[in-house]
């Protein structure tokens, strides 16, 4: 059996159990003990993955197999994973345990069921990220709602029903436009081939016939679902009311995990595939890139709580991993540390709210204005937050750092008529207010007079207590994490770099190629145009001479169907 | 004439409409006799029209023959017992005519020699069906039995011109489209019945052969034997075999799963009745008067 | 005898008929109040369609038609036994038969 | 010792801090985290003593010691690297050699506070930043101990945590720095666009190859990095316009003020300047700028200082203050007297800020000069070692401050004969703020120490509760410290205040010279030199610099002479009688004749209360700064909860709406349905039977 078959639908599998009627299930320590080993066995799965992985290759997709659909129409569960996916799925079956491992007593009814809609969204996760068939990918990311719209319309807070389907049909209504975008595009692979297919590599050779206005609807309409999904900045508003009502696991998840599905579903399919149009609205979403990452900055400095200031600082990061993903600069620095941010603020911003859904067991109050000087009373608690604010306030060092400082090269070296020194400047203004705020919080919170709200503990007591070993356990990992990554990230930088250089090599081309702009117009030799390449084998490397040819600006549908015949 | 063909339906659709709306029971019945008037004169009208000469000419027959004197009368029956349910106001008078529909579209049944069908249909229908209702009506109607038509929901239907604009509009519709040249080209018939039914049964083996192996299993000792050594019984003649055989071969050679299915349909509201009947509700009618 | 269309059947003439109850059915089930009425229509639009199924069947030469209707004679019996109860029980519950009394589904 | 020993030692206070983390975790191994930290310094210093000879012979590509490749996209790479020159070794002696002796002062300091083994945490985690930051072979690195520094900064001052003010300075001081570095990394964005790499070695070659190259004319970038660059260094190094949070900063315990806030950490700037001192040069404004943010910045902070009653808060300012020195220094090409400066400097303000932790100490916490007096007694031998360093803060002949601050005003005088009438501006502001240097220093001096004895204990009991500390009664009347572990250090420190500029200026002369902080003389005249008054300072200034290279082929020909001598002879007969003058008047005024002090003051209540308020940078940079972007997040939220949620919600009423408008559709009538269904079933048979098709 395919190893990414079986990481894909063990989840699931393992998460049937639970609604079974076994009697063993009542009891809350078995049920718990259940689904850490589900997500651990998930975890080791993955580990065998990455061990196997070949990261000489790492642009190739690997472990690669399809299970059959609906054959007449083209459709097809085909999997396989470059380092891209790699990455983001070890990010997910990581957190997963951790998750669970921070949520046994923050469930106090239908803990059956929370599991089981946890595990279950573990499998839809890495389903879109080891998807090659978009719409495999796209049942897998729409179907990622319902288990979190469970979690947060069941298991969240006051205000729960309406963040839930506020949050759900938000989300919705922009993936449906998305879908249509992924529909025209494999509408036109069916023009031009005569078959259908959905399969990704298929629809990148599809795309590049696009003329520019079609390219720029099909943009849009991808931006749609992912824009909402990341979430940038006018359209972010689901996010902090998902993120207040929602249990401290659906947060984790929420921002580790499912937030990364819109940068990566851009970076799978918007650059890839609409490159004119991406080159000529780079601004623009730049522009909203960095509007979000300044305006929300300055909307955490005036939360009181605490929760959702960690919420809206998601908006701000993101607008960051959003700038670098739309760099297109020469050597992807952008692009790679977009990656890398990707798998940064799923660490600490998850870790964040870990600490955060602590303190709410404890107190059942996230209001800043209710609490100070925790420092005194539970030091290691305190000690983990302030390492995490630290982290996410992109200290060199920890984690935070490296995706930064890229993203904002990228941008700095992105060509003129893509984005430019500008967004990076004010991007980077981005990182003083998010020291102000996560500073702002640390220095009410955790510093200040010892000021501590009622306690409600587990068996009614009213005694306050520091972490215990289990909480400890389910911090330390991420922090650990947090200290390589900051540390050692170059192997994973390097295994980024042919993946990411292929997604966004027909943009760079586009960008690099416009005579407006002849000073930075350089091409590099070994240029390689996933577009040309047919199917399995990755790039073909055109000479310059006749790459141009095959400029994707350039080629008619006639051509390109020319092409599709011969081959 | 020909072009003439869809005006004619579509007049005699609306005067049928016109006559339904008047003999539909409301309170104010004094325009109700017009209402089979305009009725006969709408079929007998359309009637003259199609058998005109002219408009047929020479566009092949069906069934010659007689036949075509029972086609009428059955269909007339069933048409007008057919209004006379619906316009009738009590509910026992509107079954029994119901029962008159069912015997009538046996009869048209017949006709298509569909022996079998015109017997289940008497059988089913005007047999179970509706003596369950009959039943019902009888179980649910009031107690008092000179308490006659004194529901207004009875007396009064519910805005007869609307419904009869827009079912006519449908009939007519269905109409058009029945009556459209090549589809009746298509549908001619042939004139004589047993070669139709040669035909027919000829066309039944062809498109689906025998499964002769599935058929007959056994030996006449009742001993499996192996399908290639079995020979079709020299009795099986095509030619011969009833009405009723052909629709069983049909059935379950053809539609095996559908058989299930009904089956499970069958079962299930078996099951569902049950659950029904021992549902408890509450008599809300009494709970509110006392 | 003059072979005008009238004189030899055609499968227009089936269909005619079958449409006609199918109508009158339909007419029926919209105008009639009465619950146990409003099923004998639905029932009667069964009759139509099965008129114009055992036509074709007929002039098409294919016994399916005929096949079609034992389904619908088996879906018709299923409905009434359960619509009948249904009709009892709502009628237990209003002693009424009046369909207007029963629109808790009012937007 | 062989070379490669070097790489260990920013690792060595890592792995101490993790032990000090550890030792936090149980109270009975706290007290070990002070040796250990102590020691995590002290075997780094030994290191670097013992590879020093080693490492003076480095050449070319030796100079780079690589760990491992830290970060790699395509051509962008930045290694764990290490990159070891002379200058590198000076920084590395004042950082560990300083570092080991405020360690062991602070031992006896912190004994017994609550976060003893917190503290030490944080200061070898300090030594690893600031160790990383001076060893750097590139800009990211550099960035890294940069901000480590920070973080580490911020964390000890804000030590007393539950002190709200405490928490306010931390903040403060880790924002502003943030707004430096940004330009910091934005420099670095921009140098890696210019020079293709981050790497010293690369961009400060190509910046001599520049320099060197008469055709080359400087691109915009060149003239943006150094000022890019630059605001990252007034951010760390407190100058005018960011240097508000230094002050603030004392709220931190006072070995960290002396460690971080004097000595170390905030002559990063310097350094890093000094460091890229030829990619400044391309720039013919930068370094003007410099200088100029510098000599006003001394000036401005100097004023600031005399008005303060905070003992503290004097050092702080004169810190500001000295730094202004040392920026007019490179700002003058003198990256040898800026770096002197630095280095003794880090001697003279490290002992006086411990001196003055003593006399806190033994006040129980009291900084207010008002509430104290003549304690020459109490504590005889603070009394003498602050002495000595204030010697040297006033420039006193012959001590340690006397010969750098005289290097770097004679140097920007030389500048300024040259024809630049800035910097004989900026050296007659220097020679002033010698003279407040002088005055605000003694002023503190003479009323602590002198006059009649006097003294109010503070509030503090004890630091934080500890009872065997408290065993010798401090909270009744001050005392003197113990030799061990406090006072033995600050002897050392003294010394290096006295002695150190007779004994290292040889030495740190030669160790600049054949570091990248040498500045670069300009052969050929650029075409800006024509058009640019800025441009000729700098081929100017490069062309006299660096003092005791005369034999320097690049130096000039002429020598400038003042009142018939040579410049730096002259000014060290100006600025030693400025500062007898200064502590003259100090003596007088402070000692001798308080109450005229005191009359005087109530006439100029207004500039008093004006320099006392500092003035009102703090209040001013509230109003337009903080409190306008805290109004416009407020803004922006309402604007994200009503307009932009707004719309959406807005939006999402839109098919409420239309479902509303098609409500009566829906009457829960069967026969309604029915109708509905009929006439839907008509027209669908019509489209698709009679018109379609």
């Amino acid at each position: 059996m395919n190893l990414l078959l079986l990481l894909t639908i063990f989840p699931i599998l393992s998460a049937l159990p639970l609604m079974l009627p076994i009697k063993a299930f009542d009891c809350r320590k078995t049920v718990w003990s259940y689904a850490l080993l589900s997500t651990l066995v998930t975890f080791v799965f993955s580990l065998v993955a990455a061990f196997k992985f070949d990261f000489a290759n790492s642009g190739q997709m690997q472990f690669v197999d399809s299970v059959r659909w609906v054959e007449s129409f083209g459709l097809t569960f085909g999997f396989g994973i470059d380092s891209i996916s790699l990455w983001l799925v070890l990010l997910t079956t990581f957190l997963m345990p951790i998750i669970i491992l921070g949520s046994l007593t923050a469930v106090n009814m239908r803990i059956r069921e929370f599991y089981f809609w946890l595990i279950v969204l573990e499998t839809f996760m890495i389903g879109t990220f080891v998807a090659t068939d978009i719409i495999f990918f796209y049942v897998c990311f729409e179907l990622t709602l319902v288990p979190l719209y469970i979690l947060i319309g069941v298991f969240g807070s006051d205000n729960r029903l309406r963040a839930a389907k506020i949050f759900f049909l938000y989300t919705f209504t922009g993936s449906m436009l998305t879908f249509a975008g992924v529909m025209y595009v494999a509408y036109i692979n069916v023009v031009n081939t005569g078959i259908w297919s959905f399969d990704i590599q298929t629809l990148y050779v599809a795309a590049a016939t696009m003329s520019g206005t079609e390219q720029a609807w099909v943009l849009g309409a991808l931006l749609a679902g992912f824009a909402v999904k990341v979430p940038l900045f006018p359209v972010h508003t689901w996010l902090p009311l998902a993120h207040t009502e929602a249990p401290t696991a659906g947060s984790v998840i929420l921002a580790g995990v499912l937030l990364k599905l819109g940068t990566y579903g851009l970076l799978r399919f918007a650059l890839p595939m609409c490159p004119e149009a991406v080159v000529e609205y780079a601004w623009l979403i730049g522009v909203f890139a960095v509007l979000g990452v300044l305006v929300t900055a300055l909307i955490c400095w005036v939360q009181t709580d605490v929760k959702k200031l960690i919420a809206y600082s998601s908006v701000s990061h993101l607008g960051f991993c959003v700038l670098g993903l739309f760099a297109l600069d020469a050597d992807d620095t952008g692009a790679v540390g977009s990656v890398m941010y990707m798998i940064n603020h799923g660490l600490s911003t998850g870790a964040l709210f870990l600490c955060v859904g602590m303190i709410y067991e404890r107190f059942h109050t996230r209001d800043m204005a209710k609490m100070s000087g925790l420092g005194r009373v539970i030091p290691v608690w305190a000690t983990f937050t302030v390492f995490f604010v630290l982290a996410s306030v992109g200290l060199p060092g920890l984690n935070g750092f490296v995706g930064e400082v890229l993203t904002l090269i990228g941008a700095f070296l992105s060509p003129t008529q893509v984005l430019g020194y500008e967004y990076a400047a004010f991007a980077g203004i981005g990182m003083i207010l998010a020291a102000i705020y996560l500073l702002y919080m640390v220095g009410k919170v955790i510093f200040g007079p010892v000021l501590v709200p009622e306690v409600h503990t587990d068996d009614g007591g009213h005694e306050l207590k520091d972490l215990n070993t289990r909480e400890i356990a389910t911090l330390l990992p991420l922090a650990a994490g947090c200290l390589i990554l900051g540390m050692l990230p170059n192997g994973m930088l390097v295994s980024l770099k042919a993946p990411v250089s292929q997604l966004t090599a027909p943009a760079r081309f586009v960008a690099n190629t416009n005579p407006l702009d002849t000073d930075t117009a350089s091409i590099e030799p070994g240029l390689r145009l996933v577009l040309d390449a047919p199917g399995s084998a990755p790039g073909l490397t055109p000479d310059i001479s006749s790459g141009i040819d095959l400029a994707i600006n350039q080629s008619t549908p006639t051509e390109t169907a020319d092409r599709a015949a011969e081959r | 004439m020909e072009q003439y063909l869809e005006y004619a339906l579509y007049i005699a659709s609306v005067l049928g409409a016109l006559s339904l709306a008047l003999m539909l029971p409301k309170e104010k019945r004094g325009l109700r006799f017009v209402g089979p008037l305009i009725g006969a004169a709408s079929v007998g009208g359309l009637w003259l029209f199609l058998s005109s000469d002219s408009f047929w000419d020479g566009r092949g027959t069906g069934m010659a023959s007689w036949t075509f004197l029972y086609y009428y009368i059955f269909s007339g029956i069933a048409v007008a017992s057919a209004v006379r349910v619906i316009t009738h106001t009590r509910p026992v008078y509107a079954a029994l005519w119901f029962v008159m529909v069912v015997l009538a579209s046996a009869g048209l049944f017949l006709i298509l020699s569909a022996q079998f069908m015109a017997f289940a249909v008497v059988i089913i229908y005007g047999g179970a069906i509706l003596v369950t209702y009959m039943f019902v009506i009888m179980l649910a109607s009031q107690s008092d039995p000179s308490e006659q038509n004194n529901q207004a929901y009875e007396r009064v239907a519910k805005e007869p011109v609307m419904a009869s604009a827009a079912g006519f509009l449908l009939l007519a519709v269905l109409l058009s489209v029945s009556f459209d040249y090549d589809a009746l080209e298509a549908a001619r018939a042939p004139v004589d019945p047993a070669s139709t039914d040669a035909a027919l049964i000829e066309s039944t083996l062809q498109d689906r052969p025998l499964k002769i192996e599935t058929l007959y299993v056994t030996n006449e000792a009742g001993e499996p034997v192996p399908a290639e050594s079995v020979a079709p019984p020299a009795n099986l003649d095509p030619t011969r075999l009833a009405n009723a055989e052909r629709i069983g071969l049909d059935l379950f050679q053809s539609h095996p799963l559908g058989l299930e299915l009904a089956g499970v349909i069958l079962l299930v509201s078996l099951v569902g009745a049950v659950v029904i009947a021992k549902t408890k509700v509450p008599d809300e009618q009494h709970a509110v008067s006392g | 005898m003059p072979e005008t269309v009238m004189d030899s059947l055609t499968l227009s003439h089936f269909l005619m008929t079958g449409a006609v109850l199918f109508c009158l059915g339909l007419i029926g089930f919209i105008t009639r109040r009465n619950l146990i009425i409003m099923f004998l229509c639905t029932e009667m639009m069964f009759q139509g369609v099965a008129v114009s199924l055992v036509a074709f069947s007929r002039f098409h030469l294919n016994d399916t038609g005929q096949t079609f209707v034992i389904f619908v004679l088996t879906i018709a019996a299923a409905e009434a036994a359960l619509a009948l109860g249904l009709v009892v029980l709502l009628f237990r519950r209003k002693r009424t038969l009046d369909a207007l009394v029963w629109s808790q589904l009012s937007g | 010792m062989p070379i490669e020993l070097i790489k260990l030692i920013p690792w060595i206070p890592l792995l101490g801090a993790a032990l000090c983390g550890i030792c936090c975790m149980k109270p009975a191994w706290r007290k070990a985290a002070g040796p250990i930290s102590v020691l995590s310094i002290f075997i780094p210093f030994l290191i670097t003593c013992g590879v020093y000879s080693a490492a003076s012979g480095l050449q070319g590509d030796d100079k780079i010691q690589t760990i491992y490749q830290w970060m790699g996209v395509g051509n962008f790479t930045v290694n764990m690297g290490y990159y070891v020159d002379s200058l590198t070794m000076v920084m590395l002696f004042v950082i560990t050699g300083i570092g080991s002796l405020i360690a062991t002062y602070a031992m006896g300091y912190m004994k017994g506070e609550r976060g003893y083994a917190r503290f030490f945490m944080g200061v070898s985690l300090f030594i690893f930043a600031m160790t990383t930051l001076v060893m750097a072979d590139n800009l990211v690195l550099i960035y890294l101990g940069w901000e480590g520094v920070g973080l580490c900064s911020y964390l000890l001052i804000g030590y007393y945590y539950d002190k709200p003010e405490a928490v306010a300075a931390a903040k403060k001081a880790f924002i502003v720095n943030r707004i430096g570095d940004l330009g910091f990394a934005l420099g670095i964005f921009l140098t890696y666009k210019a020079y293709g790499s981050v790497s010293l070695h690369t961009v400060v070659d190509k910046a001599i190859e520049f320099l060197n190259d008469p055709n080359y004319t400087a691109t915009t970038a060149d003239l943006w990095i150094p000022f890019l660059l630059m605001l990252g260094a007034f951010g760390k190094s407190a100058q005018i316009p960011l240097y508000v949070w230094l002050p603030d900063a004392m709220a931190g315990p006072t070995p960290v003020s002396a460690l971080v806030h004097a000595a170390t950490m905030v002559t990063a700037g310097v350094y890093m300047i000094a460091r890229l001192i030829p990619v400044f040069q391309l720039s013919p404004y930068a370094l003007p700028t410099v200088a100029a943010v510098g000599g006003v910045t001394a000036l401005f902070a100097g004023t600031i200082a005399l008005c303060q009653y905070d003992l503290k808060k004097v050092f702080a300012y004169s810190t500001v203050s000295q730094l202004g020195y040392m920026f007019l220094g490179v700002g003058a090409l003198s990256t040898f007297g800026g770096i002197f400066h630095l280095f003794t400097h880090a001697f003279f303000k490290a002992l006086l800020f411990l001196t003055a932790g003593s006399v806190m100490h033994a006040l129980a916490g009291q900084l207010d000069l008002r509430a104290m007096s003549g304690l020459r007694h109490k504590m005889p031998v603070t009394c003498w070692l602050m002495f000595a360093g204030c010697l040297a803060l006033a420039g006193f002949p012959f001590t340690a401050g006397f010969f750098s601050k005289d290097t770097i005003l004679a140097e920007t005088l030389i500048v300024g004969m040259e024809g630049n009438g800035l910097f004989t501006l900026l050296a007659l502001i220097g020679l002033l703020t010698a003279f407040l240097t002088a005055f605000y220093t003694f002023r503190l001096w003479f009323r602590v120490f002198m006059g009649p004895e006097h003294f109010e204990m503070g509030d503090d009991h004890g630091h934080g509760g500890d009872d065997s500390h408290d065993d010798h009664g401090h909270a009744h009347e001050p005392h003197e410290m113990p030799w061990w572990p406090m006072n033995a250090p600050l002897a050392v420190l003294a010394f290096g205040a006295i002695f150190g500029g007779l004994i290292f200026s040889g030495w740190m002369s030669g160790s600049i010279e054949t570091s990248t902080a040498n500045p670069i003389a300009i052969h050929a005249v650029d075409t800006h030199a024509q058009t640019d008054p800025g441009y000729s300072i700098i081929q100017v200034a490069s062309d006299t610099s660096g003092h005791g290279s005369e034999a320097d082929a690049a130096h000039g020909d002429e020598h400038h002479t003042l009142m018939g001598m040579d410049v730096h002879t002259a000014m060290m007969l100006i600025s030693g009688f400025i500062a007898l003058l200064g502590i003259g008047c100090a003596a007088y005024f402070h000692w001798l004749n308080r109450p005229l002090t005191d009359e005087i003051a109530k006439k100029f209540g207004v500039v008093v209360e004006v320099l006392y308020n500092k003035y009102y940078v703090d209040e001013f940079y509230d109003a337009v700064i903080v409190k306008p972007l805290r109004m416009l997040g407020h803004g922006f939220f309402l604007f994200d909860q009503f307009v932009i949620n707004g719309l959406v919600i807005t939006v999402g009423y839109l098919p409420r709406l239309v479902g509303w408008s098609v409500q009566p559709t829906q009457s829960g009538k069967m026969q309604g349905y029915g109708l509905g269904m009929v006439l839907g079933v008509a027209v669908a048979a019509l489209l698709v039977f009679k018109w379609a098709f």
